[in-house]
């Protein structure tokens, strides 16, 4: 694994933009149980202008001007919900980041997640339990926060992390959605596995590969 | 997938450039996804600026020109706009009046027009907004501000507009639209869902027997599937739940049946006809009615029912009015 | 079947219910299947009677109103009227100056109409017909006039209802609707088929890859059938279609994209877009342009494009004209 | 048999509505494969009209204003292309049947046949082989036409020429439509059995089998 520079995690996401393109009619058959089935849609959208403003950094770039090149791309061409959700909390990663040239440590990533999942609760108000992407990212948080503690290797961190957020979206399936369109369903959005807390998996997943990768 | 479009991703930037293109008599693109009307900004004029997802044409886009909204920022499909092209809509249509958002009642819309607002109010724009909530089915009465807005935006908006155009000032154009909203009530049915084109597949799916009640414009699932029927004792339900929720007896009313998209106009008029009959019954007056496709979810099939109740500020700004935008006109 | 009905051989009757009551500040029945504008008949004007197969609104009866229609005749689902709600209609628009009927070139719309035409004429109604031809793929260029009338009519009766406005004699608005008609060509691509209510089964099936060109406004199989493709290269082929047939370049046009019914209105200026740009490559002005649903096959998807070349009178008729219909209004 | 009356001829006529609505769904298949898919709703709500009418008539009515009656129904509330063409036909049939009180013979039958048949050409124009219902309406009169010479059983008589408009009407397979919807498919209307020849083969059906039960 090289440094984990501003090059470094640029081409990460251009990694997490593929993983979850890939995904794209998955999320949207996740989305269209109880919600408009856009969701994989949104997120292609929003990652493909990732991928552009990534490919247009060069290899000088901090990590904190990577996401916020993210961030900016979210806010220019998504919309809906998980545009400004995306856009706040790309923008907190950045904030996060600071002036760090490199992000080598697992505390840092724990940092970033930590900010990302605050500020999408700022914006969005949302509460664990309520069936939103915070359901999956905040386990996820609790989970590198520990192993920040303990300390090991970035990316297996970075891995087990996603991982956990992939357990906690797919226990999402016995909540009752509480905000968002699904939440007008009452009861019978339970059985359904909430495809914001699915992605956001993904996107974890795909930064640990991209870094790993790299 | 059976739709006229190329690469799907693409189908909102070629809309949008065909939607410019053959109505540019009477808006004009500001941004690369907002439009505004082309006398705009008119001076003294409370500027309206609606938006939303895509995929409801007529709404929002579709109600920009004389008598309805002055600008309109279009979102990807049944994707809110982000707020930039809600600020340039904003910038462009402020007359020194002030401007007014009004849209439905959607997390991503809410979200997305705030920060719009807030952008705004900072360059000096005074914006205020009327946030719609007229779909009964979606939340319980005590909670109807958690209600979303459907079908009843047009009838809504009728009003918003014909205030705007008397050079009403911002807060009494704000006062009737909130009013119209408060009296206005909407349920729908769907029978067959829509696919969202990038996505390909239809949103959820329906056997040849079910029809979804209390559903919302994005092909999203309703409140609850019932058993196909004759769609008069559908239209009884849906009124039912109308009338319940507010009492329109005796009343004048302005209506809508709104025609969710797949569902021939014909069907619309067999749909009005009960309607009519449930008002007579109930001796609800009906002083303005439209019957046509207003507020839509791409292709679904299905209909739904707005009731405003009209005092006499409300009748008479939707009578009288005289509206001529993109998609919508009354002489 | 997702239909919003109630006995399927109940449709029609409680539709024309429907739309009567709908629409009851423009038209009144004056039959059990007929209709007319509610201040006819119309001292000294040409009264305008229009007709055919229900499930094609907005036509026919929906441009009953001021500046299209006077008068028009309801069908079963896509059966043409019998003549005598086509005499009802005539007896009630007849205002002295005599009566056009106006209708797209089906052999039953034609033995029908020529029927009730027959029985007027006895009646001392003076009675002329001008049939509309405008599907160029429905039969070869030296076989024109058994070409079937389809979208087209939109624009032609544009024309007609503007020149009988203007209470031109019986012989001038024949004249200027038989001009509009020759200079008006439409073809049209579905990518779905319809569902007759009482048959209950798609008319005919079409693979989720199959696109029909040159179909008509039944839910008939077209002319030919072919791989779904991007629709720029669908709208390429209608275009050189409809441009190989008549010379457009150089002129001025009116021009219509009209959805067949069951395509969203976002995918119908994504066409305009590209009829747009083939219309600039060929130096065609758009004079008068329409995106909409106007001539339909119940919920087929689908869209057909008609250019109509206009001289000065066929472009000041249309382009000044004010229209208080039904369903189609123009201020 | 008893004596084929008006009552009978009326009797018969509801029976042919009878088999013409069981047939709908076909009818309508068969049109649309190269036309508009409407041909059995038109002729059930024409049969319809028609079984109302003959509900209406007393017993004492003669063949020919039975006829007329089934003209009348079909004249109000069809339209589309066959409104017009069986209404002419039963009109032509209540001429042919004249003041006769009975048609009992063959050869009533076969004038009847024939002057129906040469109705609908006269208004439709439409010749032998055009594919359109006189292609099995013609060979059923020549059939008929020629039993009237050799004499039989009535009942036996109209069966046969039944089914010998049913051999017709599924000839019409072979044969490129020149009127009506069809015609603008040209060789694509190659193999498809025409609508109104074979609902005229039911009705010829209905007719027999009738007034056999009556
Ligand atoms: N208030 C919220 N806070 C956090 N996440 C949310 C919130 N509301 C919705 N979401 C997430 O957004 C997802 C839906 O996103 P998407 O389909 O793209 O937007 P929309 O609901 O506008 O169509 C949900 O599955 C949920 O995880
Ligand atoms: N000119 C004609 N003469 C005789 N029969 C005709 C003629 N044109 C059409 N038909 C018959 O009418 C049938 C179609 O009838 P129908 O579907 O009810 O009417 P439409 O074509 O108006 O929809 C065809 O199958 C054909 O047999
Ligand atoms: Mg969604
Ligand atoms: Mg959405
Ligand atoms: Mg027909
Ligand atoms: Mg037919």
């Amino acid at each position: 694994m090289a440094n984990v520079n501003g090059a470094v995690v640029a081409k990460a996401l251009v990694h997490v933009a593929k993983k979850v393109e890939e995904n794209k009619d998955y999320l949207c058959e996740l989305d269209g149980e109880v919600g408009d089935g856009d969701h994989g849609v949104s997120m292609t959208i929003g990652m493909r202008a990732v991928t552009r403003a990534m490919k247009s950094l060069d290899d000088s770039v901090t990590p904190a001007e990577v996401f916020q090149a993210a961030a900016d791309a979210y806010a220019d061409e998504v919309g809906a919900t998980i545009g400004p959700l995306y856009e706040a909390a790309f923008a907190a990663a950045a904030a996060s980041a600071g002036d760090k040239g490199q992000l080598n440590e697992i505390a840092d990533w724990a940092d970033i997640y930590d900010a990302m999942a605050k500020s999408i609760q700022v914006l969005g108000k949302a509460e664990r339990g309520d069936k939103t992407m915070l359901d999956s990212f905040f386990p996820a948080v609790d989970h590198i926060q520990a192993l920040a503690d303990k300390g090991g290797p970035l990316v297996d961190a970075l891995s087990s992390t996603a991982k956990a957020a992939l357990d906690a979206a797919i226990a999402t399936r016995d909540l009752v959605a509480k905000k968002g369109r699904a939440s007008r369903l009452g009861d019978r959005a339970i059985g359904y596995q909430d495809a914001g807390a699915t992605s956001l998996a993904i996107v974890l997943q795909g930064f640990a590969d991209g870094i790993a990768g790299a | 997938m059976k739709k006229l479009i190329n690469d799907p991703f693409d189908v909102v930037d070629e809309m949008f450039e065909g939607f410019i293109s053959a109505n540019d008599h009477i808006i004009k693109p500001v941004g690369k996804r907002s439009i505004a009307r082309l006398e705009s900004p008119i001076a003294g004029k409370v500027g309206i600026v609606v938006g939303g997802g895509s995929g409801h044409l007529p709404a929002f886009a579709g109600y920009v020109g004389k008598g309805m909204a002055d600008g309109a920022a279009f979102g990807n499909i049944f994707a809110s706009p982000p707020s930039k092209p809600v600020v340039e809509a904003t910038v462009a249509v402020n007359g020194g009046a002030g401007v007014m958002y009004t849209y439905g009642n959607y997390q991503g819309d809410c979200i997305n027009f705030d920060k719009a607002q807030d952008q705004c109010r900072e360059m000096g724009i005074p914006v205020q907004s009327v946030v719609l909530n007229d779909d009964v089915l979606s939340a319980p009465k005590d909670q109807a501000s958690k209600r979303r807005g459907i079908g009843g935006l047009f009838l809504v908006w009728h009003v918003a507009g014909a205030k705007a155009e008397q050079m009403a000032s911002l807060d009494e154009v704000v006062a009737a639209t909130q009013k119209a909203n408060n009296n206005t009530r909407t349920v729908g049915v769907g029978l067959s869902s829509c696919i969202v084109p990038a996505n390909g597949q239809p949103t959820f799916s329906l056997a040849d027997d079910e029809m979804e009640i209390g559903l919302g414009i994005h092909g999203e699932p309703g409140v609850k599937r019932v058993k196909a029927r004759g769609i008069d004792s559908v239209i009884d339900e849906i009124m039912e739940s109308i009338l319940a929720d507010l009492d329109y007896k005796g009343s004048d009313v302005a209506l809508l049946v709104n025609g969710l998209g797949g569902s021939p106009a014909e069907e619309l008029y067999v749909v009005y006809r009960r309607v009519k009959q449930i008002c007579d019954a109930n001796k609800i007056n009906i002083r303005f009615k439209h019957v046509g496709e207003q507020v839509t979810a791409l292709e679904m099939a299905g209909v739904s029912v707005s009731l405003m109740r009209l005092d006499t500020e409300l009748h008479d700004l939707i009578t009288n009015a005289v509206v001529d935008t993109c998609m919508y006109k009354k002489l």
